[in-house]
C-alpha cells in the first residue's frame, strides 16, 4: 500500500475531490496546511512589513493499495492543476500496514469498504 | 415638547447608527472568512462616506427647496444655514427638532441605503471602486428617491405612504443590490455548470448577533421616524410611538417564525441563516406601514415576509441566477416592495382589509415602482461608469485568495 | 409625566430586548462549536414565541382580570381592547403607560424568562420539542407566577417583594431550568464513572460580550421596572431610578469580584467563566430589592450572591451531579431565591439589618418557596408530557456528531 | 428640567458603560488568542474596581471639598451624605441632577481612563499586579486629574477647557499606559535585532464591533457631558447636545477616512486596524471641544487626528521602540492631547481660527502639559512600586505560553 | 521505528488518550482532519444542499520503536473501536531516523524520555 | 527522497523559517499540531481539573532529497533548540516518489524550482 500525499489549492479541493470520487478514490482524509514556497508574500499589519512566505493550501492523505496509485495520482494532476505556480506537490511513500479500527480488518482489505459495494 | 421630541428622536438616532455594527456582522458572518476584513472595511466605508457626502452634498439634494417635485436644491451651507435661523428663536419659543437632530437622524438612514449594498457585492468587488459606489448612494441616488418620498416631492405629494422607509431606504439599497450583483456576476465557483452551489458563511452567530443588533437599532429606524415624542389635544405621538414598537417587534418575530416553517418544509431542517434573513424580512416589509397597521396586521405581514423572503431567495439564487451571499435582494428590495405595498391592504384607516379603497394600494404601487425603476436606471448608469473606468471587480486571483490579503495587505483572523 | 413615563419604559425595554443577544452569545460561548447554531435558534426561539403567545395568551393570564388571586382571566383580545379604552380618553388627560408600552415592557420579561432554560439544556435537546417548552413557559408557567407577584395575585397581595424579578423571572427560569436538567439527563461524557468531566466552552470571549450586554440591558430591566420616571409631591420617581442604576452596578461589580476571588482561593487561578458568572450572580440577586436598598447594601449582596454562585455551580455539577453546561440554575435560580430572600434583610426601610421586623423576610421567603415549589411541578409535567409525546433528547448520534449538522443541516463555522 | 436632565444623563450613562464592552473587543482583537481570557477579565476588573474604589474614594478626591484647587477631601460617605441632603429638599423643588445619576456618570467615565491601559500592557502583565494598578488609577490618579479640570481644580479656574474629557480621561489613561509601556518593557519577539516585528491581532473583526460599540458609547460620552437636557431662556441644552452628536459622528468619520488614507499612501494598501485606530483617534480628539466647534470643524479635527494616528503609532512602534500592542498611547495620549490644543484654534467663540486670542491655546496647553506631567509621574510611581513588590511582568514562560493558561488555567478558545 | 497514524472519532480522543497512556505511549502528536468516506452526508445552506461527504476526525501521529508497535495498534483498536461504521483507520509506516532537537540525540532513544523515567 | 517531518514550538518558528530559507530549503508545509507529552499540564474550567496533556506544536513537513537531508536536519536542530524539555521531535522516512501538480514533472527535480532559480 501507499500513502499519497497532495499539497493542492483550497480553491480547488471539491473539483479534486469529485474527480477523485468518479474513479472510485472515496476514502482520505484531508487538513488545512500553509505552504511555504519561494514566493515571499509580503504582508504588512499595522504598517509593519511582514513575510508570511506561505499560503494556505489543503493537504489530503489517501491511503490506497498498489492498483489504485497510478489512477490517483493521474487524477489528481488532473483536476488540481492550474499550469501557474502554486499548484501544489504529490508526495508517494510506502505504507506497511492498514488497519480498520471498526473490526480489526488488516492489510489492502481494510482501505475499501468491499462489504459495502 | 421641543426637548422631548429631540431627546427621543437623538436616542432613535444612535440605535440606528447601530444597525451599521448589525449590518457589518451579519455581511461578514455569511461570506468567507479571506473576506472579512474587507467586508467590515466597507460597512466603516458606508457610514463615514455616508456622514460626509450627506452632510454637503445628500442632505441638501433631499430636504432643500423642492424643485418640481423632483429634488431639492443643491445647498453645500444648507445645515449651517438652518442652524443660525434657528439659533435667532428665542429659546423657549423653539419647537420640533433642531436642526442637527434632523440631520443627524437623516444621515444614519442615508447610510442604511449604502451599507445594504456591500453584502450583495460581497467578496468580489474593488475595494476602490466601492468607495465611489458609497458616495454615489449616499450623495446621489438615495436623496432623490428620499425626496420624492419625504421631501416633500411628487410621491409625498401624491399620498404614498412610507413611514419609515420600506421603499426609500430599503428597496433603493435593494434594488441597487439587484444591479451590482447583475454588473458584477457571481462569485467564482458559485455556479458550476449552470448549477448554484453552495459557498457557506463563515461565522452565522456573528450574523446572529448582528441580527439581534438590527434588531434592537430597528427600535429607533420605525419609532423614531415619528420625529418626535409628545402629545397635543390633536395627536399622541407617545400611543402611536409605542404602538410602532410593538407593531415592529410582531413582525419581526412573525418573520423569523414564517421563515424557519418555510425553510423547515421546504428543505427538512430549520436553516439558521434563513431564519435569521426572516427576522430582517419581516423587519422590513413592515417598516412602511408600522404606524398604521395593527399588532395582528404587523404578524401578517411579517409572517407574509417571512415566507416571501425564503421564496426570494431561492429563486434568485437558483432561477435567476443571481449572486447575493447575504440575500440582500430579497431582503431589502423584495420585502421592501412587498411590506410598502401591503400597507394598502392592513393600514387600519384605509387598507383594503379594513373597508379602505383602492386608491391607497395604487399609490403604494406607483410608488414602489417608481422607485425601483429610477433605482435600477440610476445604479446601472452608476455600476457601469464605475466599472469601465475604475473595474468593478477584483481579478481572478485576488477573489481567489481572498480580498483580505490583496486589497489590506493581511488576514483578520491570526494565532 | 405621561410622556417621559412612556419615553423611559420603551427605552428601557428596549435594553431588555437586548438581553437575548447576551444571553445567545453567553450560550453559545460556554457550549461547544458543534452546537453553536442549534443555540442561536434556541434564543431566537424564545423570543419570538414569547412575542406571539405573550400577546395572544401569557399577557391576560397574568395581567388580565384577577381570578381568585391566582391567575388573570384568558382575554385573546386584551391588548386591542386596552388600547380602545385608552384611545377614548382626551389626549391630554392620559396618563400613565399606554397599553402598548406596557405590553411592550412585559413582553421582553416574558422571553427572558423562557431564554434561561435554553442554556441549561443545551447541547442535547431536540429542536421541536424546545419549540414547545418555550409555548408553555411564556404561555403558562411565567404568566402564572408572573400573576401572583406582578398581576395582582395573592403574593402581591401579601406584601412579597419583588422589584423587577428576581423570583419572578429569573427563579422561574433557573428552577424549570433544575427540572429540565433532571429530566433530559447529563451530556454524553459529561459524568464518566460518576466523575464529573469538564467541557469546555467554545468561546469564553463571547461570553464575556454577552456579560457586558445583559449588564446594559439590566439597566433596562431594574430601572425600567419602575414603571416610570417623574416626580410628584408624593413621590420621586427620577431620584429612585437613579438608585436603581447604582445598586444594580454596585452589586454587578461585587458579583465580579466575589466570584473571581472565590474561583482564586478555591481553585488556585480566577477562572474566566465564573468569574462572568459572577456578575450575572450579583445582578440577578440585586434584582428583587434594587429600589430599596442602598448602594452598599446592593454591594454586600451582589458580593454574597458572587460566593454562592461559584459554590453552588459547584455543587450541582460535582454532588447533585446535573449537567447545566452554563450554571444557569445556580445563577438564576439560586441567585434568583437568595436575592429576593436577602431584601428582608438590607431593605433599608424594614429590613431586618435596618431595625426591620421579620415578617417582610417571612413573606420573601414564603413566595420564594411558593414560585420554587409551583414552577417544578409545573414544568416537570410539561417536561415529561412533551418526552413523552415528542423525545425531549436528541439521539446519540445527533448529540455526538452535534445539533447544528443534524438539527439543521449546517455547520455554523466555515472558512 | 429635572426629570428630562436626569433621564438623558442616566441613558448617557448606560451608553458610555457600553464602551467597557467596546475597549474589551478591540483589545482582545488586536492582541493574540493565547492571552484573550485574560485581557478581557482586565477589562472587568477595571469596572468592577473601578465601581468600588470611584464610590469609597475616587469620587471624593475628584468632587468632594476642594483643597486648594489641588484635590477634593476624602470622604467615605460623600455620596449617601449627598443623597440625603437631595433627599429632604421637597420633591418638586429638586433640579439638576440627583447625587446617583451623578455618581453614575461619573463612575463610568473613571473606569474609562483606567481600561485605556490595559491595552497597552496586553500580553504580558502580571494579573494580580493590574488589579492594583487599576485600584491606583481609578482612586487616585484619575481623580486628581479629574479634580482640576472639573471638579473645581487649578485648571477648571484658570478656563481650560475640556468638556468631555480628551485630557481628563483619554490622555490621562493615554500617559499611564506610555509609563506601563516603558516600565514592562516590549512583548517577547517584538523587537528583534532593533527591528520592529508584526504581532497579529488574533481577530480584528472583534476589534470592528468593539469600535462600532465605542462610537455609540460615545454618544453617551459626549452629549451626555452637557449633564442635562432642557432649554431656558439663558442656554439651550437641546441645541447643543444635538450639535454635540453631530461634532462627536463627523470627527469619528473623518478620522476613519483620513487614517485609511493616510495608511493607504503610506504602506500602499487602506490597513483595516489602522482605520479602525483612526475613528477613535477622531473621537477622542473631538471629545475635548465636541461642544464648541462646528461640524466643519469637527471634521478637520477628526481628519488630523486620524492622519496624526498613523503616523504616532509608526513613531511609537519604530523609533521609540515602546511596545504598545492596541494603539492606546497615540489614540487617547497623543489624540487626546492634540485635540485638547486644536480647541485653541476651532473654539467657534475663541478659537484663533475664528479671531479669538491666543489665551485660550495657551490654557489648554497648560492643562495638556500639567496633565502629562503630572500623571507620568504619579502613574511611575505607581508602576514601580507595584514593579518592586509584586512584579508588574509575568515570566517569559507565561508569557510564551500564554496568560489564559497560566493566569487563568484555561484557553477561552476550544473546540 | 514506525509511525503509526491513526483516524479516530473526536469524541473518543480522551478515552484512546488514557488507554494509550496507561500502556507507556505517552508521546505522540495530534490535530484535527476531516475524513472523507462512502456516507456522503448531505448537507444544506440557504437551502442549496451540498456534499461535504466529510466528517470530522482526529488524527494521531505516534511514532514508536518496533517494540511498541503491537501494543500501540492493540490499545487503539480497542479504545477506538465502537463497531459502528466510520470508526476510522490505523496505518503503519516506516520511520528512518529520529532525532530529540533537545540534546540531538537520535534513534529510538530520542523516543522517550528515558533519563526522566 | 526523505520526509523531514519536525515538531517545533509554535514561536520558534519564524526562527526555523528563516533558518531554513538561509540555506536553500524553501519549500515545506506545516501546520499546528497538538503534541503530547508526560508533562501533564492541569487545567481547569469552571472548577473542574481536566487534563489536556497536550502542548501546542507546530508541525514541518519538508521532502527534500537526500542531498538536503542533513543540513536540513542540523538547521532544524540549531534553530529550534532552546535546551529545554518540550523541544520536540525530528522524523526522517522516505519518499518514493515527488510529483510536482503544475507540470507533472517527477523525481527529486520537482522539489526545487530549479528553472526559476
Ligand atoms: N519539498 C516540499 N515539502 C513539503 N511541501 C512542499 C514541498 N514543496 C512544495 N510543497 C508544498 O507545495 C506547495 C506548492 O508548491 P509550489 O512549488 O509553490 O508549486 P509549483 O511547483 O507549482 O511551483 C507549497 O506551498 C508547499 O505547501
Ligand atoms: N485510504 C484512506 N486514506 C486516508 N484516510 C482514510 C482512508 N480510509 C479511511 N480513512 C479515514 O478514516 C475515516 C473512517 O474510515 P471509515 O472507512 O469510514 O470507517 P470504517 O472502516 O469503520 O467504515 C475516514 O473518514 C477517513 O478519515
Ligand atoms: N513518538 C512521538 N510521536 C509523535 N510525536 C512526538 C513523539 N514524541 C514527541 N513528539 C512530539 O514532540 C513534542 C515534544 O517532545 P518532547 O519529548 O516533549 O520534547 P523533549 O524531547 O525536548 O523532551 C511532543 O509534544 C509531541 O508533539
Amino acid at each position: 500500500m501507499k500513502k499519497i500525499e497532495a499539497i493542492i489549492r483550497r480553491d480547488l479541493y471539491e473539483q479534486v475531490k469529485d474527480a477523485l470520487n468518479a474513479v472510485g478514490v472515496q476514502f482520505f482524509s484531508f487538513w488545512d496546511v500553509r505552504g511555504c514556497g519561494k514566493a515571499h508574500d509580503k504582508k504588512q499589519y499595522r504598517g509593519t512589513e511582514y513575510d508570511t512566505s506561505f499560503i494556505e493550501r489543503r493537504f489530503l492523505s489517501i491511503v490506497v493499495n498498489e492498483a489504485f496509485v497510478d489512477i490517483t495520482v493521474k487524477t489528481i494532476l488532473e483536476s488540481a492543476c492550474t499550469g501557474e505556480i502554486g499548484d501544489g506537490k504529490i508526495f508517494i511513500s510506502p505504507i506497511e500496514e492498514t488497519i480498520r479500527i471498526r473490526n480489526g480488518e488488516r492489510g489492502p482489505e481494510a482501505i475499501y469498504l468491499k462489504e459495502k459495494e | 415638547m421641543y426637548t422631548l421630541d429631540n431627546l427621543w428622536v437623538l436616542i432613535a438616532a444612535a440605535l440606528v447608527f447601530f444597525m451599521q455594527a448589525g449590518f457589518a456582522l451579519v455581511e461578514v458572518g455569511f461570506t468567507r472568512s479571506k473576506n472579512a476584513g474587507n467586508i467590515l472595511m466597507k460597512n466603516f466605508v458606508d457610514f463615514v462616506v455616508g456622514t460626509i457626502f450627506f452632510f454637503f452634498i445628500g442632505f441638501s439634494l433631499m430636504y432643500g427647496e423642492d424643485i418640481a417635485g423632483f429634488i431639492g436644491k443643491l445647498d453645500f451651507n444648507i445645515i449651517s444655514d438652518r442652524v443660525k435661523a434657528f439659533s435667532e428663536v428665542p429659546n423657549l419659543e423653539r419647537s420640533g427638532l433642531t436642526p442637527y437632530t434632523d440631520f443627524f437622524f437623516q444621515v444614519v438612514f442615508a447610510a442604511t441605503a449604502a451599507t445594504i449594498i456591500s453584502g450583495a457585492m460581497a467578496e468580489r468587488t474593488n475595494f476602490a471602486a466601492y468607495i465611489v459606489v458609497s458616495v454615489f448612494i449616499t450623495a446621489v441616488i438615495y436623496p432623490i428617491q428620499g425626496h420624492w418620498i419625504w421631501g416633500g416631492g411628487w410621491l409625498s405629494q401624491l399620498g404614498f405612504h412610507d413611514f419609515a422607509g420600506s421603499t426609500a431606504v430599503h428597496s433603493v439599497g435593494g434594488w441597487a443590490s439587484l444591479v451590482g450583483t447583475i454588473v458584477l456576476g457571481p462569485r467564482i465557483g458559485k455556479y458550476v455548470n449552470g448549477k448554484s452551489q453552495a459557498i457557506l458563511g463563515h461565522n452565522i452567530i456573528y450574523g446572529g448577533l448582528g441580527v439581534f443588533i438590527l434588531w434592537i437599532g430597528w427600535f429607533g429606524f420605525n419609532p423614531g421616524s415619528a420625529l418626535g415624542f409628545n402629545v397635543t389635544a390633536e395627536a399622541d405621538k407617545v400611543l402611536s410611538v409605542s404602538s410602532i414598537f410593538v407593531t415592529t417587534n410582531a413582525a419581526a418575530a412573525t418573520g423569523f417564525v414564517a421563515a424557519m416553517f418555510t425553510s423547515w418544509i421546504k428543505y427538512k431542517k430549520p436553516d439558521v441563516s434563513m431564519s435569521l434573513n426572516g427576522v430582517l424580512a419581516g423587519l422590513v416589509a413592515v417598516t412602511a406601514g408600522c404606524d398604521v397597521v395593527s399588532p395582528e396586521g404587523a404578524m401578517i405581514i411579517g409572517a407574509i415576509a417571512g415566507v416571501i423572503v425564503v421564496l426570494s431567495v431561492d429563486f434568485i439564487d437558483k432561477v435567476l441566477k443571481l449572486d447575493d451571499p447575504v440575500g440582500a435582494i430579497s431582503v431589502h428590495g423584495v420585502c421592501g416592495a412587498l411590506g410598502t405595498l401591503l400597507v394598502g391592504f392592513f393600514d387600519t384607516t384605509n387598507g383594503l382589509f379594513y373597508g379602505g379603497e383602492a386608491t391607497q394600494l395604487l399609490n403604494q404601487a406607483i410608488g414602489v415602482v417608481a422607485v425601483m425603476g429610477t433605482t435600477i436606471v440610476l445604479s446601472y448608469i452608476m455600476f457601469k461608469v464605475i466599472d469601465m473606468t475604475m473595474k468593478l471587480r477584483v481579478s481572478k486571483t485576488v477573489e481567489i485568495e481572498g480580498l483580505d490579503i490583496h486589497e489590506h495587505g493581511q488576514s483578520v483572523y491570526n494565532n
